[in-house]
């Protein structure tokens, strides 16, 4: 129902959009990875993260890129949960038993698995605590509820907040992740506004 | 919040009070408070501080007036209904037990005097607070006829958890420090997990999916909770039953008997929580 | 009675005032020490407040305010009288206001920047205050704009650069007069300040277009400053804060504080920097009968809302109301009720009003009175809103009477400062004063500007109902 | 000892993927913004459980051990740490719902003043050690290699069942020892002895929520009662259209009392005088039968004549005459009896007349039932009460105990100055105190073994009072241990047995394993036809495993009540009433901030002790509010701040229970005063009973005391005209809401 449309609220709403592509076509930093993930517009921004070393040096590029191996295999909890996580150890020994045991990381690997910890990790992408942030819908938005998107493509849609992860080795933080990268993509790809949705 | 947000918001507000009723929202959370049946044992309460990060001010600050209970349980000595009492040597029908919890109003004088608009109205109905766009001008609660709004005086997260206290913080949602103001919010987290389980299996959140943590316990049952939207809901059907409708100033009821009302009513506050009316037998 | 010795020879009166501008005694130097202790007493309790939290304020459910909002309107309702003299005065020609506007202009100013501290100490997270103002970031959030306190933050904001700017527009010609008998740091300030003033015609043409442009500027834009700040607390549900009469009863009192304070400094500044000549008791005592005024507004207002609230049968503001008249609060208030609307029969008194120690005391109980007044309108009615659950009596913790109390130390310290750098009596429009004096006494003008070497082509043309232009002859004249 | 790992649940180590990060927050101070990358270490799962998803809450069954109610809990589980308890739906006792307490319990797994190591007294002083040498010094001691005289060897507990309960048994037997103590501040040791006498059993069953009219002399059924949730059930559906009418008389308004209809205070110790007379006003005026009655009883009923009830009990008239009539009319009643009635020098004979009413009215069989036989009495619940304390504080002092084990008890702290229970604990050579927290028993204890919490542990439980369904509680481990080196009380028992008969209990390589083996040896009858490993999930599932009872019924034999006229004491007029709390209970609660935070719910006092007196009383006095008092008995004093309220007889001054720690961590220490402290040496005469509420005191006002003074909650004690709790009547609700 329009009838209660407000003209100042119409011509504000003008204003800030106007003013606010203005500052996305500043902001956007040619170069930085378009995927073409179809009904979506990929966030503008790049960001210098930090080289963040790792217990073990994960190899991105190998797993990804050259195995092909889907993201959503090892992070399997991004589809179903807020957090993607960090894959358990056993699922790295699914494969580690028999491929390439005789890497120094793979032994590394091997000596936590027997002894029975887990890596301690360090975290690379992280939203302030009074920021919820979920996996599971931003995957569902993107990727399966997503027509003439393949899951297979997964990768594309990762990309849009973590880079062209396939390309590292250990993860580095390329975007971001601040409110207003955030806010822009919501914007562009009529993501909600509500202030609650997001702060918590 | 927007630009955007504050003037739908504010044309839906003047919507609801023309039209009588609110129609774009999702849902509409909505208690009812039974005083019948509560017995004002202070579980609601507890179970808020366990749920919602309430940080434990001590003797001092508590003495000073600076304590966080969210669901806060009052106890009045007298009962202007039934007799003045006043002049009884002892209170023969007991106390006056009161729960008071946000009364999460659709006309929440809190949410316009906000400087940076840190406290709005959700499409869920609720009356949101944004801890980290708080500035801490303290006007919101200045301006709440039910004082149902705490202020971080102190950073609590310095001394209320000592370790290993802190594991027991809920992840969901955040822990305020000092100069933030908040309060009851329904339990949002446990809405939103409702509302990501309901989406995930493809249907509307239904009545029952979702408690905030002092219903949850309620001994006694005498919190309902529900989307007022939802015809179907407990919740909707005990407004119903009761003849309190949002959006009035006055209830006209046509049985006079009927236990609803809500506090403050002809503020124009517009609050989202109906009380029932304690009952006594007083043929003995 | 005269207002002005109207045979002071004009080059006197620059003199005299910039006498007042040099070699500071011991004693302003024992004042600037004591304003800077009281300032640095307030810095330490806001290092506490600001690191340890809000708490240590006592601030606690529900007093969410308190002596921190109180005084910042006591601080903005001061700088109403800068207005009032300047401004209004100035619109309806009542030249008896020359030789004190500057310092009551300067006090509102100074009197704005001790305000506009309040409502950013009282903030709990003071470090993000900017949110407040309308910016453009990529998070696409905008301040609240139905809320007072973004109102007030644009009122203040306008008010101050305003008056700040007036006064110092005010100040251009005297400037110049400075500048010509400065030497060292001050003759560069004062070159810069001066703006390239030389007090040819058209400079004065255009001088007193502006200055007559901002006067009504100002005028409204302070009614509308208060009444802002009024809205604090008539915008809100509470009762003893939601009332219709708020705006003029704020702005009454505004102009009555100010009133007040510039008796206050009158006194003070006709002691200690000799300014007899200028700073008569006639003058005073028309500012004392003007304050009567103002207090007898204030104190029909203040009766109105007692009526108002008491027939108007709305049972949770009597109750206030009645907090106010019997609770643990009643002292401060009938103390307010005692200095706001019986110690301003003194001014009626020609007698008293003659007497200036006298006058001093009254306006100082005066200004305790509208302190007083404003705190009595904040915690009252927090006190006893309409939860009774939230009842409750609070007591200013030690920071908090350490803050308002070095906000004094402040306002002084800007005082101070402004005396010794910049003329407090303004030179250019006494000399104006005497100039009409002197005319409208049928004397004759030209012997008091005594200046041997004027050349016949400078001088101004007095021709009709017109002021002449002054100030130009004075550059000479020390 | 052996590890008690958590067996058959991986869990993810403490902290992880969102776990970690409960840092500030809506807190960016200008110098504390985290978010810089690399900083902040997330632990992966090694082998993840299919239910487990990093981000979501899992709920696990368990029971609540806060009381012995036995409620059954959910333990909200994220990424390895457990967060909330809600009330399990399943369970038949609190139906989904938890009490203050009960919401608290992760306060006491979580609480920063846990002991996380076993203490030695060496040398004078406790030090801690390893396990190992814990275990040797056990060994040494009660071993059987030792020189112990088992029979000399005792345990003093709280209230204990299920299978921990079979274990404690079985080391006493092993020992060769008979000494097995309980002790509970809160009980109804004389009402139990009371429904032994008349119904033939110790607990039947109450349907509140089939009586018209509940009666309850100082039963405070929705507050401190042996099943404050359960009671508060019932209460809800009592109080539903039709509505249900709850009469109470106590000297001191309980939680129940504020709830009551009616809500009478007679004179303390009175209260079996008022149950005569209101017995003598139903048989007299309203023609009930008392031929299930005995001849003497009848005569006795009838010499109580109202004139003379009111003289005794101080009730009018009018009040009496209502009660009875309410009674009379609205059928099948119920009338129970709680602490105040019971704890008097006389209490046994004041329930048997209480209790007597039931009978008058007709209410055996129908609002009180036989709670049938329980298959499995080895199971069932070991009450506590105080007499088990004198008991083992006689043996202690003649010498009779060399070694004693302390579970579930702080008799250093509930024991009144009277007993002189320290001296008497220092004539034990050896005592062992098994606790979660250094409390004033462990502070006098030779060694302390530190248990782990209830949401780390392995355990099985009958709670105390059974409502129709009766079950088995299941507890079960939500978490991994906090600690490594606490240990479980089933483990800690297993390795006392191992220590004695190694043959017969080697093969249990921890508590797991012997529930494991209990389970399996439970009959197929209470297997509901499904197998050893079902059953198991299944009670690990539900937390609760039904039980099916034998019915039996109740023949009462009413008991012939001897009231003794009440005694004048000039010097100490007043009636001390040592309350409980619903919150600190029995002072166990005392360091969990939440609960000490929690306004109590009459008083509105928070972190601290109070005396309760009516204004009247305070008046006379010359104190007010917030000012001190003195409170005296003869045994020795206490000083507390006042707080006056109608809600309590002029005659009685109440002093809560649960303050006044010395030790106990740093929420509790230094907190308060102790009204156990001052207690008199009255008994019960029938029972032996200690009578908690016989204690005769006198008050004066005393200085104040800026450390202890009163903190309120509340600004207003009323709601001055404004609509905030409207009231109706009940006519107008049966009418309304009847249908």
């Amino acid at each position: 129902m329009k009838r209660y449309s407000n003209r100042l609220y119409e011509g504000l709403k003008r204003i800030s959009l106007g003013s606010a592509a203005l500052l996305v076509v500043f902001a956007a930093v040619p170069g930085t990875g378009w995927a073409e993930v179809p009904n979506a517009v990929a966030p503008k921004g790049a960001h210098a993260g930090d080289d963040v070393p790792q217990p073990i040096e994960f190899p991105h590029d190998v797993h990804a890129k050259i195995n092909q191996i889907n993201c959503m295999y090892c992070h399997t909890y991004a589809r179903r949960s807020k957090v993607a996580g960090i894959p358990p150890t056993s699922k790295c020994m699914g494969c580690h038993t028999i491929i390439a045991t005789d890497k120094e990381r793979i032994k590394k690997l091997t000596e936590y698995w027997e002894s029975n910890q887990s890596p301690p990790w360090k975290k690379v992408h992280d939203v302030p605590d009074y920021v919820h942030f979920t996996h599971e819908k931003h995957l569902d938005r993107f990727l399966f509820s997503n027509e003439g998107m393949d899951v297979e493509r997964v990768s594309e849609v990762c990309a849009f907040c973590h880079g062209e992860v396939k390309e590292m080795t250990v993860a580095k933080k390329v975007k971001s992740l601040n409110m207003g990268f955030c806010r822009r993509c919501h914007e562009a790809n009529d993501g909600p506004s509500d202030c609650w949705k997001c702060h918590k | 919040m927007s630009l955007q947000n504050i003037l739908t918001n504010w044309s839906q507000y003047r919507k609801g009070h023309e039209q009588g009723g609110f129609h774009d929202y999702e849902h509409m959370w909505g208690m009812a408070v039974d005083l019948n049946k509560c017995i004002g044992c202070n579980a609601c309460s507890v179970a808020c501080y366990a749920e919602n990060n309430l940080g434990i001010v001590g003797k001092d600050r508590f003495e000073k007036g600076q304590g966080m209970h969210w669901m806060r349980i009052e106890r009045y000595w007298d009962e202007p209904n039934l007799a003045p009492g006043v002049s009884e040597e002892f209170p023969s029908r007991g106390a006056s037990f009161l729960p008071m919890m946000c009364q999460q109003c659709n006309a929440a004088t809190c949410e316009p005097v906000c400087p940076v608009a840190a406290t709005y109205h959700t499409p869920d109905g609720l009356n949101a607070q944004v801890y980290n766009r708080c500035i801490g001008s303290r006007y919101c609660s200045n301006n709440c006829p039910y004082r149902l709004r705490y202020f971080n005086f102190y950073s609590y997260y310095d001394w209320s958890w000592p370790e290993p206290l802190n594991m027991q913080l809920n992840p969901d949602l955040s822990v305020r420090d000092k100069g933030v103001m908040e309060k009851c919010t329904f339990c949002v987290q446990r809405i939103r997990v409702a509302k990501d389980t309901a989406r995930r299996e493809d249907r509307k959140v239904a009545d029952g999916d979702v408690y905030p943590a002092c219903v949850q316990t309620c001994p006694t049952d005498a919190l309902v909770f529900g989307d007022m939207l939802d015809p179907e809901s407990s919740v909707t059907k005990l407004w119903k039953a009761h003849q309190v409708e949002l959006g009035k100033t006055k209830q006209h009821k046509d049985n006079e008997e009927l236990r609803g009302y809500r506090i403050f009513e002809g503020l124009n506050t517009d609050p989202c929580v109906m009380y029932l009316e304690r009952v006594r037998e007083v043929e003995v | 009675m005269k207002d002005i010795n109207e045979d002071i020879k004009w080059a006197q009166i620059n003199k005299d005032v910039l006498r007042s501008m040099e070699n500071p005694r011991m004693g302003y130097w024992v004042a600037v020490a004591t304003c800077i202790a009281m300032v640095g007493c307030a810095v330490l309790a806001e290092i506490w407040q600001y690191r340890y939290g809000m708490g240590y304020a006592n601030l606690n459910w529900p007093h969410m305010w308190d002596l921190y909002i109180a005084t910042f309107i006591f601080w903005i309702g001061m700088s109403h009288s800068g207005t009032l003299l300047s401004a209004i005065l100035h619109i309806i020609h009542a030249d008896w206001r020359k030789p004190i506007y500057r310092f009551a202009e300067a006090m509102t100013t100074f009197s704005l920047m001790t305000a506009g501290l309040f409502p950013l100490i009282h903030l709990g997270r003071l470090w993000n205050m900017y949110w407040v103002l309308p910016y453009v970031s990529d998070r696409g959030i905008w301040p609240n704009f139905r809320s007072p306190l973004v109102w007030d933050a644009f009122a203040i904001g306008t008010y101050l650069t305003s008056s700040a700017l007036f006064l110092f527009i005010g100040m251009i010609p005297d400037l110049a007069i400075c500048r010509d008998n400065a030497r060292g740091w001050r003759k560069k300030l004062y070159i810069a300040l001066s703006l390239g003033w030389r007090g040819d015609d058209r400079q004065w043409r255009n001088f007193r277009r502006t200055y007559l442009l901002m006067a009504c500027f100002l005028i409204p834009l302070a009614v509308s400053v208060h009444s802002i700040v009024s809205s604090d607390f008539a915008m809100s549900i509470m009762p003893g804060w939601h009332i219709t009469t708020f705006p003029p009863y704020f702005v009454a009192g505004a102009l009555y504080s100010g009133c007040a304070a510039i008796i206050t400094l009158f006194v003070l500044l006709r002691y200690f920097f000799r300014f007899e000549e200028y700073m008569t008791l006639s003058i005073l005592e028309k500012t004392c009968k003007l304050t009567f005024a103002i207090a007898m507004v204030w104190t029909y207002l203040n009766l109105i809302e007692f009526a108002s609230t008491w027939y108007g049968h709305d049972v949770a503001a009597k109750e206030v109301l009645l907090e106010k008249f019997y609770g643990p609060y009643a002292p401060y208030f009938w103390m307010m009720m005692f200095c706001g609307s019986v110690m301003p029969f003194a001014l009626a008194f020609r007698k008293l009003r003659r007497h200036i120690p006298t006058m001093f005391v009254v306006s100082l109980f005066l200004n305790l009175g509208m302190w007083l007044e404003r705190w009595m309108i904040v915690t009252p009615t927090l006190a006893n809103a309409y939860h009774p659950i939230a009842f409750d009596t609070m007591w200013p913790s030690m920071i908090q009477w350490a803050i308002v109390f070095g906000s004094f130390g402040w306002f002084g310290l800007l005082f101070l400062v402004f005396v010794k750098v910049f003329p407090s009596v303004s030179m250019y429009e006494v000399k104006e004063m005497v100039y009409h004096r002197r005319t409208a006494a049928g004397k004759d003008p030209e012997v008091v500007l005594h200046h041997p070497h004027r050349r016949s082509d400078d001088e101004p043309e007095p021709s009709g109902g017109t002021p002449p232009p002054s100030g130009t002859p004075g550059l000479e004249g020390a | 000892m052996s590890g008690n790992d958590i067996n058959r649940r991986n869990f993810l180590k403490v902290m992880g993927w969102g776990g970690a990060g409960v840092a500030l927050s809506g807190c960016d101070m200008p110098t504390t913004v985290t978010l810089e990358e690399g900083k902040e270490t997330v632990v992966s799962y090694i082998m993840p459980e299919e239910y487990v998803i990093p981000g979501q809450g899992v709920y696990f069954a368990s029971t609540c051990q806060q009381c012995s109610a036995g409620c059954g809990v959910h333990g909200r589980v994220r990424e390895g740490r457990v967060l909330k308890l809600e009330g399990n739906t399943e369970s038949p006792i609190n139906t989904g719902k938890l009490c203050q307490m009960g919401q608290s319990g992760v306060q006491a797994h979580y609480n920063p003043d846990r002991i996380q190591k076993p203490m030695l007294r060496k040398g004078g002083a406790l030090v801690e050690v390893t396990w190992e040498e814990a275990a040797a010094a056990l060994a040494d001691k009660t071993g059987k290699d030792s020189s112990l005289n088992g029979g000399r060897a005792a345990w003093l507990t709280g209230t204990v069942s299920g299978h921990q309960s079979v274990l404690l048994q079985a080391h006493l037997e092993a020992l060769g020892s008979s000494r097995h103590y309980t002790h509970e501040v809160i009980n109804n040791a004389v009402a139990t002895q009371v429904n032994q006498d008349m119904f033939g059993e110790v607990q039947p069953t109450y349907h509140v929520t089939k009586a018209k009219v509940v009666l309850s002399f100082g039963a405070d059924l929705v507050g401190t009662s042996m099943s404050p949730v359960h009671f508060s059930r019932e209460h809800t559906k009592f109080r539903s259209a039709p509505r249900g009418v709850l009469i109470q008389v106590e000297p001191k308004m309980t939680l129940t009392g504020g709830n009551a209809d009616l809500w009478i205070a007679a004179k303390p110790g009175s209260e079996g005088v008022l149950a005569m007379g209101i017995a003598n006003e139903l048989l007299a005026k309203h023609g009930l039968s008392g031929d299930a009655l005995p001849g003497g009883l009848r005569d006795s009923i009838a010499s109580y004549n109202t004139d003379k009830v009111v003289e005794i009990t101080g009730v009018a008239k009018t009040k009496i005459v209502e009660v009875a009539k309410v009674l009379a009319e609205r059928s099948p009643s119920l009338v129970l009896t709680g602490a105040s009635t019971e704890a008097h020098e006389h209490g046994y004979q004041s329930v048997a007349a209480a209790m007597m009413l039931n009978v008058i009215l007709g209410n055996i069989g129908k609002t009180i039932t036989s709670s049938g036989e329980f298959p499995f009495p080895q199971l069932t619940a070991k009450r506590g009460d105080m007499k088990g304390l004198l008991a083992f504080a006689e043996h202690a002092d003649k010498g009779e105990i060399d070694v004693a084990f302390f579970y579930g008890v702080n008799p250093v702290y509930t024991a009144p100055k009277f007993l002189n229970l320290e001296q008497k604990l220092d004539k034990i050579p050896f005592k062992v105190v098994l606790t979660q927290f250094y409390d004033e028993t462990a502070n006098r204890a030779d060694l302390v073994l530190p248990l782990a919490s209830a949401l780390e542990d392995w355990g099985t439980h009958v709670p105390g009072y059974l409502p129709e369904d009766k079950i088995i509680s299941m507890q079960q481990p939500l978490m991994e241990k906090l600690y490594k080196e606490t240990h479980g009380l089933g483990d800690v028992l297993l390795s006392l047995l191992k220590m004695r008969k190694p043959e017969e209990y080697e093969g249990f390589a921890d508590y797991y394993a012997f529930l494991r083996e209990a389970f399996a040896a439970i009959p197929s009858d209470h297997k509901g036809g499904v197998g050893d490993e079902k059953f198991w999930m299944q009670a690990l599932q539900f937390g609760v495993i039904p039980v099916n009872v034998a019915e039996r019924s109740i023949k009462p034999t009413p008991i012939e009540a001897d009231l003794p006229a009440l005694k004048e004491d000039i010097s100490y007029p007043f009636y001390l009433v040592p309350s409980a709390h619903l919150g600190l209970w029995d002072g166990r609660h005392a360091n969990l901030p939440w609960l000490q935070e929690a306004p109590d719910q009459i008083s509105k006092v928070v972190w601290g002790s109070w005396v309760e007196m009516h204004p009247k009383t305070a008046a006379r006095l010359g104190v007010e509010n917030g000012e001190f008092v003195r409170v005296e008995s003869m045994q020795g004093s206490i000083e507390a701040p006042l707080y006056t309220h109608r809600g309590i007889h002029p005659n009685a001054v109440a002093v809560p229970l649960g303050q006044g720690h010395e030790e106990y961590g740093r929420y509790a220490k230094g907190r308060g005063v102790n009204p156990l402290k001052i207690l008199n040496p009255v008994t019960d005469e029938k029972t032996g009973e200690p009578a908690l509420y016989g204690t005769r005191v006198q008050v004066a006002k005393a200085p104040f005391d800026e450390k202890q003074k009163m903190v309120r909650f509340g600004g207003s004690e009323t709601q001055v005209g404004r609509k905030l709790v409207a009231s109706i009547t009940a006519d107008v609700f049966n009418r309304t809401e009847g249908a």
